[in-house]
């Protein structure tokens, strides 16, 4: 299935970094994504945020806490993505649990998407059984439906998950477990085997490990690391810019 | 996994293997003789069933109309009916290979309850619950201890169930291979809710056939209360195929269901996905999650479980709401009446039937479902009546 | 009235033509088939009996000797064995055309048993209370006044039990014409050491026909705890014609039956005379009666029935002092191993089982009486482990 | 059965007192059983303390616990006796909870009180059926064992206490009820019908009312009023003297 999400990453391998939307305000979520584009990121992952997100670990759930307090709603993260256009074209894509884009309505949503150039959505609570209600809908807008596999995902599901899919494909660890080289080869060898989409693993981030991992996938996601490093640190565009450049060095130098 | 629109699967990638092999693991000893066996042994001669048919005289005779029947979960080993489905889903994990239980709980009742039968079965067992809950309810906390349970304060969010919830999936999804998740009410991602109705079933398989044997005929009308709902779709499960038996749910309306502080999902919820499932939830425009109010802890949940949604749209059963006052004074009228002092979420449904009883005749008949017992609720409602109890 | 040189009617005059009409009531209605009708369907239909006779098979594995069976009286309603006695009791007096019961309650467990049946039976109540122990139990007593109780908070003497009891008993001396005073143990005098033994004796009515059929002989023991000892006494009573069976009562050693801090009646005390009957009594060289100690409230009486003094001088049962330290690792250890929290004044009988099956073969079988759950002691036993439980 | 208690009361109707020994102490008792017999008191019953006096009212059990407080065993209290037959030999008997006398001995206890001229003992708790342990050591001593009989109680039963009892007879009404004429006659003619032992009331006294249940008695007791007397009053001997003169005058000046 097409969709509009380019999946020709600027670089390669990619460099792709979670923000929640609205942490810790509308104003500063629009600088962080630009601040992103500009230091080397090739995507950014727009978290919306929700009251129970039972998919994240406590960093992100904090992150979603402060944005909500903070007023966020979906229409308003829209607003946020309509003015980080006015300054990149870098690739965005959305990620929200299914009741909120249930609540927005399906077609809705998309069509907002479609309209602002999002290129994807990813729905952490709505596995391959019932993406049969979203799909159709997200592909009449051109709209990507970005699946994520386990490590321990059966090489069977992760295809039938891969035949599914658009967009790209998010490899996700078991939880307390960081991710390495060994422990997703082997999914990445079964998905590789069925689909020509870029693959991703959600990395707990060190630069080395980011590296590491980079040499099995198309690119790795930073995710609860950048969360964390938006919520702790002062002079946060800096740090972004910082770290987001350090990492496109390494993985840069990781490729031959 | 549905009922009709409602049910379903919406939950993390990571999680579904793990689930479909435990509703694969279900349908398989549903149909397993000895499964079976060791199961009805362990409800008969642990959790002390069958529970009592019990028929309320001097409250039928009070009421002036249908006689009523209280259906005695509260005699049950723990004090209510969620030993039934703890039972169940123990052994299934026992049988899985599992060697470690892990539940969330609010007030503490599921917790006791899965601690309880970790126990008997000689199995780790870990409760998370919201740092704000085990210190309102630190007696619970070291109950659970006390039968060899690891409790976690949960010290994310709002640190109250919801957070419990989100950290014992998390901790769930870490360790599937050797722990299973026991599902407390109706609700979640498939297949909890038809487990949990499966294994509570068992209330209403013996109340069809005590209301045979000891009525002559079947019940007019079974009321239960409501919160994720499973006492409540264990005592309908074996009436719903009985088109002359009314079902009536009866959930926690807090200070009112026109008011902020309610819980009254059926009236006041819509549509929307959650915990795993498409079902009703309070909720505010934008889908989050609202903050729900009762004074009964075991119906404090934003949600309801996906069958009670179906058989409402259906009309096979209705659902009422009950206020605090209504279900404070039923909790005191009961223990006046009849001696029995109540969970406060059964006196939801001892409400309705105060309200229901006098509308109907005297040769006609109430069933309702006592799901537990109140000693927890005593402080609580000595609050409500503001009563100052200062013990030593 | 006696047994051997023990029991007897030791009360003022102005209570002895009530004491008689109460014999003669008691003795016909034995013999009245409507009335033990009525009681047996209470017994079943109300109580929840006959209660689980339950294989603790793996707490025998553990101890590596006898099967452990539990009979189970926690299972009853009001949770414990105390509402045996209470039903017949104020059956007995409604029969003799009382409308009032009163009791005495130290702990409050007899209080909200008697509060209980008189709220099934429609009769006023009074509960008196020592003012220290409603101090304390506030929780219970909100509970007797939830049941309709009057409690009256006794501030004369020591403000405790037997405070408690002169004061009852004065009640009743005064208004005998239309109250039954319902005995909470198997003491006071003549006839309510018989009338206790007989409605408590449906524990061991039950159980010797379980044995039967659920183990295909008589157990080689029972044991069970002492306080007064009616669920003692209930316990024993079918087997004493069984010469087989041995019986075993464990009292309340406290800190230890060589301290002061006891309430180890049969191993320290000495004959004399009290509370209308003549028994042993912990007591100083001029016959006052001993302040008495146990972290066990129902076991906290300087007493004992005078049956029992009786059974262990013949020899027919045997008595055992047990300390606060062996009951408290008892109701960790069955909680542990069974997922049962029992009554502390329980965990002394299960102590003794803890040293007594390892000495048995395994084709040997104890019976232990579980008299109550241990839900009211939960606070206690983290207190006594130093454990803090700060509730909002 | 013949006793050594007189019976012939100094003054007809007879006024005779409750004093619990040992409350506040040993010397005081003594003084006050000495003013009472000066006062013109026939009988003192001395009242042993005992922990738990269910037969008793709030006055009388506190006086008890006083008198424990300050250690009083049955042993002082013979002491006390022999100090106050130093003075006066007015009769005195004991009232003593029936495990008192277990404890002492039935036959060392009957000894003492032969040896003091303790003419008899009232235990509160050792009603008829039970009589048969205690009275024959006492009698073989030559002491009284009085019974006590309600109001209630029936015709037949008062007449069989009647027939065992020896020394007097105290007819007691239901707790709450103050007894009256009308009250205690019934069982007053029961009792003379087969007795010709004395028989007093005893009486929750005002001088009304004990002047009025003179007339259908040989004599009143007076017990937790004069026991509260003791308790509350700081001149108490003077006290004691008044209220007996009090009590003296009005049965004199009511017995033509």
């Amino acid at each position: 299935m097409k969709t509009k999400l380019t999946v020709n990453f600027k670089h390669e391998p990619a460099l792709l970094s979670t923000v929640v939307a609205g942490d810790p305000n509308f104003e500063q979520t629009v600088s962080q994504v630009v601040t992103l584009a500009q230091a080397g990121c090739d995507l950014v992952i727009l978290a919306v945020p929700f009251s129970d997100p039972v998919a994240d670990g406590p960093v992100v759930q904090a992150a979603d806490e402060r944005a909500l307090k903070a007023g966020t709603t979906p229409a308003q993260v829209f607003a946020m993505v309509a003015a980080i256009r006015q300054q990149t074209t870098m690739p965005i894509v959305l990620s929200a649990y299914a009741n909120l884009l249930y609540q927005y309505g399906y077609a809705a949503f998309a069509a907002k998407c479609q309209a602002l150039a999002i290129g994807g959505v990813i729905v952490p609570d709505l596995p391959l059984e019932e993406q049969g209600e979203l799909q159709p809908t997200l592909a009449a807008q051109g709209i990507a439906l970005m699946p994520q596999v386990g490590t321990t995902t059966t090489p069977k599901r992760a295809q039938a998950i891969a035949a599914a899919a658009t967009g790209f494909i998010e490899v996700l660890a078991t939880p307390g477990q960081a991710p390495t080289v060994t422990s997703t080869q082997p999914v990445i060898a079964a998905l590789r085997a069925v689909t020509e989409l870029p693959i991703v693993i959600l990395s707990e981030t060190t630069t080395v490990a980011a590296t590491e991992l980079a040499t099995v996938a198309d690119g790795v996601v930073i995710g609860s690391t950048m969360v964390q490093l938006i919520a702790t640190q002062s002079s946060v565009l800096s740090q972004l810019t910082a770290m987001t450049k350090a990492l496109r060095q390494a993985l840069d130098a990781s490729h031959h | 996994g549905r009922y009709g629109d409602f049910g379903g699967q919406y939950v993390p990638e990571l999680l579904m293997p793990e689930l479909q092999r435990l509703d694969q693991a279900f349908q398989h000893y549903q149909q397993d003789p000895e499964f079976q066996a060791e199961l009805t042994d362990l409800l008969s001669n642990y959790a002390n069933r069958p529970s009592l048919l019990y028929h309320a005289k001097r409250m039928s005779a009070d009421l002036g109309g249908a006689q009523v029947y209280f259906k005695r979960e509260d005699l049950n080993h723990t004090g209510a009916h969620k030993i039934n489905n703890v039972l169940g889903q123990a052994l299934l994990a026992k049988r899985m290979g599992k060697k470690r239980l892990i539940a969330e709980t609010g007030a503490g009742q599921h917790g006791v309850a899965t601690a309880t039968v970790a126990a008997l079965f000689g199995m780790a067992c870990d409760i998370y619950m919201g740092k704000m809950d085990t210190d309102r309810q630190a007696l619970n906390v070291y109950r659970m201890e006390l039968l060899g349970a690891t409790v976690h304060p949960v010290t994310a969010g709002s640190m109250v169930l919801k957070d419990a919830i989100n950290a014992a999936l998390q901790a769930w999804t870490a360790r599937a291979d050797d722990t299973a998740y026991i599902m407390g009410s109706a609700t979640g991602p498939h297949p909890f809710p038809v487990m949990v109705r499966t294994y509570q079933s068992v209330i209403s398989q013996e109340s069809r056939q005590q209301s045979l044997d000891q009525l002559g005929h079947l019940p007019t009308a079974v009321v239960a209360c409501v919160g994720g709902g499973s006492n409540a779709i264990g005592s309908f499960a074996n009436y719903i195929d009985d088109p002359t038996v009314q079902l009536i749910g009866c959930e926690a309306a807090g200070k009112g269901s026109a008011t902020p502080l309610t819980a009254a999902t059926m009236t006041c919820g819509r549509p929307g996905i959650f915990h795993g499932m498409k079902s009703l939830f309070l909720q505010d425009d934008a889908g989050q999650i609202a903050p729900v109010y009762s004074i009964s802890a075991g119906l404090d949940y934003p949600g309801v479980g996906p069958e009670h949604v179906q058989l409402a749209k259906t009309g096979r059963a209705q659902y009422v709401a009950i206020t605090d006052d209504e279900a404070v004074a039923a909790f005191e009228y009961i223990a006046k009446v009849e001696g029995i002092i109540c969970a406060i979420e059964s006196a939801h449904a001892v409400a309705y039937v105060q309200k229901l009883a006098p509308t109907m005749r005297p040769d006609q008949s109430i069933i309702c479902t006592l799901s537990g017992r109140g000693d927890k609720d005593v402080a609580a409602i000595a609050k409500y009546r503001g009563v100052t109890l200062n013990e030593d």
